[in-house]
């Protein structure tokens, strides 16, 4: 099993939800981060002080997987998230040792659907 | 500080009195007394209602700024400040003139010099306004008609684009079909009636709003590849609701106020009549819309049971000084009802009108004028006639300015800057620092 | 657009100076031009005091909704917008001809028909009411008693269930207790003094918010197994203490208003002590609560100190006519300790009033009028008999009501619906789109 | 409930009428129920400003609490909520008897007893005001006062060391240089012209603001280590603009109540012309600040501009009698630059004021009683002096205090409780329960 | 070592707090996280347009513990978090190769508790 | 590669950022989270009725690395974020499978800068 972490623009957040449905990915975790990366910020002002604003508002996406799903889920979430543009994020994956669903206790691979 | 002047009358008086002699000099001088008397309790109630109207501007700018999206509060706000500061400023220096100046033009637009008068120009009595206080009263309604619109074209319009328009809207169009009837012109002559200005100062600025969504188009993501309306929710539902408290409370500013005076019987009764139709009407509006909105979906909505408020109070305005108590409370339902299917009449027509400003003020507006028809016995033709030129005058002129401007370039901001928000394109500054504000449509 | 009456009058008026003859019918005209000039005054008061009475509506409603959890908000406000219009609407069917009406049923209710007079029935002079504006007025207390109730119910009450109660209590529980002093019944015979309603408005609510918090019981997580409170903070403070501004703001239309009139040299003074005892009393108990919870738990609290400052004012609603400064003072200081200690007390008896409506307006609602025995000279047997009148028909009746609903299943929330908040289930709307809120009890 | 006193006498007069004999008498009773008419209808226009300008209370509350971090919200509306607390108690004990009693010590401080007068010293009249109702007027300038300091010196003080701040400041502070001009003490006798309290209330606030934010010290990361400004955005600028938009609605209790009386044809034109200049003012204050913020640094920024309209509001607070209407446009803009150069000139000095208290408040304090010379008649060189004077007075005197409180180690809370957030460690309470807040400095 | 990481139904932190004091885990990090699984969302509206909302609230728990903690603690996240019904949520176990504390540079096992 | 995760004093966010700055390490994730450990909370009281406030504003930070960043950085958020006090937070360490850059579909070694 695996454990893919993706870090996508905002607003892309649905077109990656929609991208994953097609794939019959439906389960995920959504948190909400700051970024730092090639993108650069933008400044704000304010009482004419100036703010240099470099820590860009970013979704984080996780979602554990068996291994036959990992390819489909990397490449759901890159369709749904390039623009071509810096700041399309990045998608990190971990080796996941365990998987339990706490409403049955079922464990492994079949606790991850 | 200072004594005022009636002590030292009144010590004239009864000084006056003391000689036997010149009765009739005695009574003059009661006479004069009691006019300047009535003349101070009615400048005073012009006062009092015209900071009430004055109060309806955070009213709409939190209302607004509530019912959109956290990460264009800035821009919403400043557009509100902007409208007052403007409209103040445009209103002095022209817009009063051109609304309540000579007939011009054939009685399409009025003209008196620049500026405001600072002195009376005839004796002080009851009913008569001081020419400053009554610009002030009058500015505060010019304001209210430019604020309506930035709900409207919440999200996606330039800053700049929106102070033109504001500019352009007090110190000209309001102003031209306002002096159309309360300035004497031609609307006045045929004898409609708009006693507050359902259709003068709201639907003018519902219209110019609807014209302004129009030319902008809808914001991203407001409707689905296949026209689906998709909501965009409100980010903070209690300034929404304390701005819809609050414009309540400014109305009995506007609404009373309009009668210009109280100093005498009728005027009381007037104000009387006009101050319970108007809660009653707002009230029925709220109502009806919660009803409207548990029926057709399911549940009770708020935004939509504030919106109705809104519309029974637009609703009333015109007529509130002719209809019975009964009659108002019908039409603050009807507007109630109405604002529910004008707000889904946009979604068909794939209209983006964020805070619903043309099914409250315009829709309304225009059922308000008819209603003075309907209900209070003025001549339904002619107030059909008014609403109509009102309503194509606003939405003609301000389509035109709106359609330069984007012409022009200068009215919608970039699609990315409308993704991450116009506080930050526009102006450089967040409104919720700290705050962990989604923001993925 | 109009002119006054007045000023004809006054020409009318100086005309008939003119001619030597007639002097008695001058001074008769005069006579009368002053007396419409003081009904045009008192009605003005009446108008302005009305307005700042309604404008308490927005200061319970964010109160309120800052007092409790995000979640629950747009409830709140629903429940607060429908106080106003259904009390408006009902108030003006039935209400308040049950309060204002003629002696019924041995004087335990009044009736003069529905709705409401359009017109004067005495000659215009100072201290006559316009009919309209007594019942605009009357109203606006009305809607105040029945949003008290929405804090103490928050967080787990079914929405239409709330629409019922407040229904009720508008158009018969409050009009009912209300005709006892207010409408000329047997309280008001026995010489029992309330001012400006401590008991009349103040303990109605806060004593009908208790019936409902004790039939609905606590929110769930609110006591331990063991039954040691747990706090569910507000969500937003900010909300709350502009809510508490707001009330205090408006409570100087609820106080002086009450005095009716202005335009005698009586009425002046009257209302000039009221204004000065009703915001000594706030600032005191405002002081004295925020003392109280300094010396108790260690740290000054904001909460508390807010409802310190409430507490003062309902204390001195009752009395602010007849007591002096200083006794002002003392009247809110120990409103301002009542009210830690009412809070405590519930605490003690496992009742979880959210907002603390009965520590708030029960509580010192009740001291309100026995001060007014204490510190004003009022009979103070009579004051305790009145209070308690008042206070126990409020509760008996409102918890018969609840507990009818309770049978019939419509009381309370599912379990499930209450910890996801109201605004999901009960409104299908979030108060807060965008921003992340915890959710976490 | 009761009846006025005047339909009575409006009785007795008709009734006097009716015998010819007794004419003088007749005109006597006339001409008294005249006074008390006046007196009436001036006590009323008291006490409705009063109001108003209790209502900047909330403006002041929440604009402050925008401007700071979430994690300093309890504290700073808790200042402002014993602002009004305090200064009411406090006020009524010693402070108004200090600044309107008689000379003492060679006129530079009143005093006249404890408390205030209950009754009327003279006969009731136009002009004549309850002396009451009058220091409820003035209790609410002192007030002002005070809180204007909160902002100045957020998210740093200790609590207990602004209460005695506070304290200190209504009842001494504030009284006396009061007492030199509104008391008739030495600058009234030199002619000194602040018509409203551009210098007496606000050049006093801002410079006990500026005086705690110079002994407060930055707060930590306001400067870098090499003393470059960095930005402590506020966290909420809705409510920011909503205290700013209340403000602006507050000063017009503010300024044109300072007339002190509306009954006489003077006074109705001194109004007039007063609340026209003071929203004029604000206009071109917001619309100018914007302007300099949008040169200077790119984009225009809503936190200038709500200062620019506070700004011109304390620009013309002094001089709105006696200035026209274009030149009060003038002051208004010269204020709106004034306060973007104040914020830059403190930034230079790495003074932190987080609100802006200083630039808007004192600078333009000083400004508003020179334009009174400049645009208004007044001796310049008499203006230049008092300017100087009062706020030299506030200034050493708040110093001092400050200085005496750092001493004693009550002053400044710890560096680890400053970076946590006062609501925490002087509180125990925090605003936005549930909400996410980031607090990353 | 190993690091786990549990999504939850927010209104059972608490529980799920005490049930690992008692199993004497005292460390543990928070966030709040929206999340989609098997349990369907729910229906809003606003002005009249239908809003799904499938993205639902929950909280994510990670701690990091030593060999000898992992049974326990699942145990305990699931005795405190298990109601029996849909959306109760999953727990992920991954390895953890080094921990550090920061205070005192520690590493390893010993700067885990 | 490794994933570094970091728990941190709020405060000291910019602390960390310019020691990593220092050390050439650009990108990171940030979110904000809630922590419980060795650091005792603190109490409120609401109307009266206490409250223990035990898990704590902590800032967490995400940086995917190639290992020869490990060390640099471990001892760049050590040096940002170290006050010697109680609450300083940890550094948790992980394996990295996999590193994808959505804009270009890069993976590896060269996805992570
Ligand atoms: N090495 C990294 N470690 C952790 N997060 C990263 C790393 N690189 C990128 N990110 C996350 O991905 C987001 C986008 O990265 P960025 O470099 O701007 O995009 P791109 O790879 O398209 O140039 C960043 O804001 C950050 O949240
Ligand atoms: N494969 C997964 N990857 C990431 N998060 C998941 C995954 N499965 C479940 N979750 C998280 O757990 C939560 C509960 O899952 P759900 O399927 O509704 O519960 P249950 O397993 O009891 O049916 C989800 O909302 C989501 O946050
Ligand atoms: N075993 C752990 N698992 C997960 N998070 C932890 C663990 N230990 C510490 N933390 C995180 O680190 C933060 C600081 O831990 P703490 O024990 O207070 O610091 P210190 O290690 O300096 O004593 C905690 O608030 C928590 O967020």
């Amino acid at each position: 099993m695996k454990l893919i972490t993706a870090y996508i623009q905002p607003e892309r957040l649905p077109a990656v939800k929609k991208a994953l449905y097609e794939r019959e990915v439906f389960k995920m975790s959504v948190t909400n981060a700051l970024g730092c990366g090639q993108q650069k910020g933008y400044r704000e002002t304010y009482r004419g002080v100036d703010i240099e604003v470099n820590l860009l508002k970013k979704i984080r996406i996780d979602i554990a997987v068996n291994e036959d799903f990992v390819e489909r889920t990397i490449e759901g979430i890159v369709a749904g998230a390039r623009t071509g543009k810096i700041g399309d994020g990045k998608i990190l994956v971990t080796e996941l040792l365990e998987c339990i669903r706490i409403r049955t206790g079922e464990k492994g691979e079949s606790a991850i659907g | 500080m200072k004594r005022s002047i009636l002590i030292i009358s009144a010590t004239i008086l009864l000084g006056a009195l003391a000689a036997p002699a010149g009765e009739h000099a005695e009574a003059a001088n009661i006479g004069e007394s009691m006019a300047v008397s009535s003349f101070a309790l009615d400048n005073m109630f012009l006062f009092v209602c015209a900071l009430l109207v004055i109060f309806m501007q955070p009213g709409f700018a939190i209302l607004e700024a509530g019912l959109n999206a956290a990460k264009n509060t800035v821009n919403i706000l400043f557009k509100n400040v902007m409208d007052l500061c403007l409209g103040a400023l445009l209103f002095f220096l022209v817009g009063y003139s051109f609304m309540y100046g000579d007939p011009l033009l054939g009685g399409w637009i009025g003209w008196s010099g620049f500026g405001i008068d600072t002195e009376l120009s005839e004796a002080a009595g009851g009913g008569v306004l001081h020419p400053q206080l009554n610009w002030f009263f009058q500015a505060a309604f010019a304001a209210t008609a430019a604020t309506i619109v930035s709900g409207a074209v919440a999200g996606r319009m330039k800053f700049v684009s929106y102070l033109v328009y504001s500019a352009v809207l007090t110190a000209l169009v309001y102003p031209i079909s306002g002096f159309w009837t309360w300035g004497g012109g031609w609307l006045d002559a045929m004898g409609f009636h708009d006693f507050a200005g359902s259709a003068i100062v709201h639907a003018v600025g519902g219209f110019a709003g609807l014209a302004g969504a129009i030319a902008l188009g809808p914001r991203i993501g407001r409707f689905g590849p296949d026209g689906t309306p998709r909501a965009m929710p409100g980010h903070n539902l209690t300034f929404a609701a304390l701005g819809v408290f609050i414009l309540w409370f400014g109305w009995f500013g506007f609404n009373p106020g309009s009668q210009l005076a109280i100093s005498g019987l009728e005027d009381v009764n007037a104000i009387a009549q006009v101050a319970v139709n108007t809660i009653l009407a707002a009230a029925a509006g709220g109502l009806f819309a919660m009803f409207a909105t548990w029926i057709a979906f399911g549940k009770p909505e708020l935004t939509m049971a504030l919106n109705g408020v809104l519309a029974g109070l637009v609703g009333i305005t015109a007529n509130c000084d002719i209809v019975s108590n009964p009659a108002a409370i019908a039409i603050g339902a009807i507007a109630g009802l109405l604002v529910v299917g004008g707000v889904k009449l946009l979604d068909r027509l794939r209209i983006d009108d964020p805070v619903g400003a043309w099914p409250v003020h315009g829709l309304c507006g225009i059922w308000g004028v008819l209603a003075a028809g309907i209900f209070g016995g003025a001549d339904l033709g002619v107030q059909a006639l008014g609403g109509f030129a009102i309503a194509a005058w606003a939405f003609v002129a301000m389509l035109i300015l709106f359609f330069i401007l984007k012409g022009l370039g200068f009215l919608r901001v970039e699609a990315e800057e409308e993704l991450r928000g116009l506080d930050i394109g526009e102006h450089g500054e967040e409104a919720y620092s700290g705050f962990q504000v989604f923001s993925t449509q």
